[in-house]
């Protein structure tokens, strides 16, 4: 693959910009003035989208009000698959370019997508109390989440195991890779399983022909929270990038100007 | 400047003398062959003593129990399955000089899926016939395991290859693995499921022998990766 | 002087968070033998581990013969013995062999046995040997035709030997030497009488 | 305005308990994400100045350990 890709006529800008990026110097210096823009941008979209979700939106016409949790467990299911995606990206870079900051962006997302996977779950899980009148039921959507939180779990108890990080962010990346094979296979074989056992389950989130009305704040929404993640994804890498380079001398120097 | 060797390295041999030595190791060892055969067999006696040992209730969730048994069976052989050569220091001989190291690491699956998933699968149809398994279920429920257990043991080998350097392996090995095995347990489950409903179960097994191919093709590559972590520094 | 078989340049080392040592350069040509010698937690065992491609944590240039090193072409006898306990002896040199595709016949092994001085004991599982026969099990591994590859690494590799074991190990890096090898090793004995020997130091006592 | 009155939109037609505790976790969730790296990062920055004080005040160099290379 990495032979593949040094032999491709990249233009040499990119070349450059790529090889940088490998730097997390790099990274903490450039993406610092990036964060309370992207900051502010996602508490418009997210204040915008929950206030127009839970006041303006009319009620689903079978569930009434409680639809309006969707608002919040869409954008988290999505972010807890997309960020279990980004950690085998950032696998595959540290693989096969020995990149030290995707293993530093693969042990940021880790917890936060985990976060994401829980939330996802939890507002799923209360969301179906109303709609199927028990807090817990093996619908195929929910048992996913719950196997992809255990992958994230799985993820986040090799990398503390392992006490030297760089094999630990090797030793993840092969997991993160392993595993992100096998996401769409679980997914199916869960889904059609659950379709087996209880034909035509009723879906909560694939109501017919929503009305703009209804799904312009969930686009809000998803973006805002798209926003959210990466400022956190970017905040987190920051700081671990201190952490990782805690002995070099531009950490050190950072250091004393915190200090004045 | 150095003699050649006597000839050009044969990739055979390579395969051969691994697959050899570990059956070797296994054989040398019976009661460690015999304990995950054994586990299987109790833990599936506790199910009619805990749920019920009604044969309607028990047909009903034959496939079940057997798959899951079975999985945990295949969960118990895994954690010594690096854990010895690593300590000996064999593991770093066959990491550093096997070329490729994909080979040998093909030849150790083998050879732990011959004294792990293939008496499981043999024994399967004795246990199904215990748990009152409809009759015709049986070939499909064999035929299950036997493609299935292959990727269990694959993607365990992965799981044990990621931790063999580790004190806390045991619980972490699970939890790393045990999410993975879903899609077999589901399609297994459900062949031998459809044949004791009167269904036809090709569908299952036919996506089971497709995850059984891929899973022999590309695994072994990411247990070679994870073993060349594994024997670093330490 | 001839192209080195291991050429190490401006080599830094961690571990543990520590550094271990920093622009280290190091060349052993043909029928050259290096001993290491420092203190313990000098960096040693980590230097030969780095140079087998088994330590990650480094900065620097390693070549063997020119090219990146690859494990094929060296063979590495570490603290661990590499050698399976439950097997016989016979049956371990057996897999070193599978192990580098070495296609000759069985006599090979019998021959590296006799070497070591262990005639007769082919079939006897390796744990049931004492210490030092274990010892002269994992050497034997020199003894094979899969050895004759262009450098040796040996850590401590005359330990828990007596004076006939460390005659015998001297005996055949003498012939690996004369045979154009190159040889990197590590002991807290007094060296060996080896032609072209030459002794480094590495960490503080330099 | 979907609601009539303020009451009206907490009781989320008759949902209130389950659409307000799931935004409540939610909020808990994320405000979580977002503090926990600005927690660590201040402790390292307190940490560093700990060590660095200590150094200056031995009166050694102050380079903590200048041998890590700049990257």
């Amino acid at each position: 693959m990495k032979y593949i890709f040094d032999r491709l006529r990249w233009p040499d800008g990119l070349r450059r910009l790529w090889h940088r990026m490998g730097s997390p110097r790099w990274f903490y210096e450039t993406t610092g003035p990036w964060v309370p823009w992207l900051a502010a941008a996602a508490a418009l979209l997210i204040g915008v989208g929950t206030v127009w979700g839970l006041a303006y939106a009319p009620p689903d016409y079978l569930q009434g009000d409680s639809f309006r949790i969707i608002y919040i467990h869409v954008p988290a299911a999505y972010l807890a698959q997309a960020g279990y995606i980004l950690m085998a990206i950032c696998g595959v870079v540290l693989l096969v370019w020995r990149m030290k900051l995707a293993d530093m962006v693969m042990a940021t997302v880790a917890p936060i997508g985990a976060a994401f996977t829980f939330l996802a779950l939890a507002t799923g899980s209360i969301w179906g109390k109303p709609t199927w009148g028990t807090y817990w039921i093996w619908d195929a959507r929910i048992t996913s989440v719950l196997i992809l939180l255990f992958l994230y779990l799985g993820i986040m108890g090799l990398r503390r195991a392992i006490e030297r990080p760089e094999a630990a962010g090797r030793a993840c990346a092969i997991l993160a890779i392993v595993g992100v094979i096998n996401i769409p296979i679980i997914k199916y074989s869960v889904d059609w399983w659950m379709t087996l056992h209880q034909p035509a389950t009723f879906s909560v989130t694939s109501a017919p022909a929503m009305p703009p009305i209804m799904w312009l704040p969930l686009l809000l929404n998803v973006l805002g929270f798209n926003l959210l993640f990466a400022v956190s994804v970017i905040q987190g890498t920051r700081t671990e990038v201190l952490l990782r380079e805690r002995r070099t001398r531009w950490v050190t120097d950072l250091c004393r100007q915190e200090r004045a | 400047m150095t003699a050649p060797l006597a000839s050009e390295p044969s990739l055979w041999v390579l395969f051969r003398g691994q697959l050899r030595r570990d059956l070797k190791l296994a054989f040398g060892q019976p009661s460690e062959l015999a304990n995950p055969l054994a586990f299987f067999v109790v833990v599936i006696t506790l199910f009619p003593l805990g749920v019920s040992p009604e044969p309607g209730v028990l047909s009903g969730m034959a496939p079940g129990v057997l798959w899951i048994a079975a999985l945990l069976a295949t969960l118990l052989g895994l954690e010594a399955l690096f854990r010895r050569d690593r300590d000996d220091g064999t593991l770093e001989q066959m990491v550093l000089r096997a070329q490729p190291l994909y080979l040998p690491v093909v030849a150790r699956m083998l050879a732990h899926w011959m004294v792990t998933g293939l008496p499981l699968t043999l024994l399967a149809p004795l246990l199904g016939g215990m748990l009152n398994l409809a009759p015709e279920a049986r070939l499909p429920l064999m035929l299950g395991l036997a493609l299935g257990t292959p990727v269990l043991v694959l993607l365990g080998g992965v799981g044990a290859a990621l931790t063999v350097g580790l004190r806390t392996g045991g619980v972490l090995l699970a939890l790393l693995v045990l999410p993975l095995f879903v899609p077999v347990l589901i399609l297994g489950v459900s062949a031998a499921e459809l044949a004791s409903s009167g269904l036809d179960p090709a569908g299952p097994l036919l996506w089971l022998a497709a995850g059984a191919s891929f899973a022999i093709t590309a695994v072994p590559f990411a247990i070679a990766a994870a073993l060349r972590i594994g024997v670093e520094t330490g | 002087m001839s192209e080195p078989v291991l050429d190490i340049s401006g080599l830094r080392c961690e571990r543990d968070d520590r550094e271990l040592f920093a622009g280290f350069d190091l060349h052993i040509g043909p029928a050259e033998a290096v001993q290491l010698r420092g203190p313990n937690g000098a960096g040693k065992t980590t230097l030969l581990r780095c140079i087998a491609g088994m330590h990650p944590e480094y900065e620097g240039r390693i070549e063997l013969l020119g090219a990146p090193v690859a494990g094929e072409r060296l063979l590495f006898v570490g603290h661990r013995p590499g050698i399976s306990g439950l097997l016989s002896a016979a049956d371990n040199l057996r897999w070193h062999l599978d192990l580098a595709g070495w296609r000759g016949a069985d006599s090979v092994v019998t021959a590296a046995l006799t070497r070591v001085g262990l005639t007769g004991y082919d079939d006897v599982p390796c744990q049931q040997l004492s210490a030092g026969q274990q010892r002269r099990v994992a050497l034997a591994r020199l003894a094979l035709p899969t050895a004759e590859v262009p450098l040796w690494l040996l850590d401590e590799p005359f330990t828990a030997l007596d004076e006939a074991g460390l005659k015998l190990v001297s005996g055949l890096m003498a012939d690996r030497l004369a045979g154009g090898g190159a040889i990197l090793f590590t002991t807290h004995q007094p060296a060996p009488e080896l032609p072209g020997l030459s002794t480094r130091w590495i960490g503080a006592a330099a | 305005m979907n609601f009539d009155s303020f009451g009206e939109f907490l009781a989320m037609g008759g949902h209130g308990f389950y659409v307000w505790w799931s935004y409540l976790l939610t909020a808990v969730v994320v405000s979580w994400i977002l503090v926990w790296p600005l927690w660590r990062r201040r402790r390292f920055f307190e940490e560093q100045r700990g060590r660095l004080r200590r150094a200056d005040a031995l009166g050694q160099q102050t380079e903590v350990e200048s041998n890590a290379p700049e990257t």
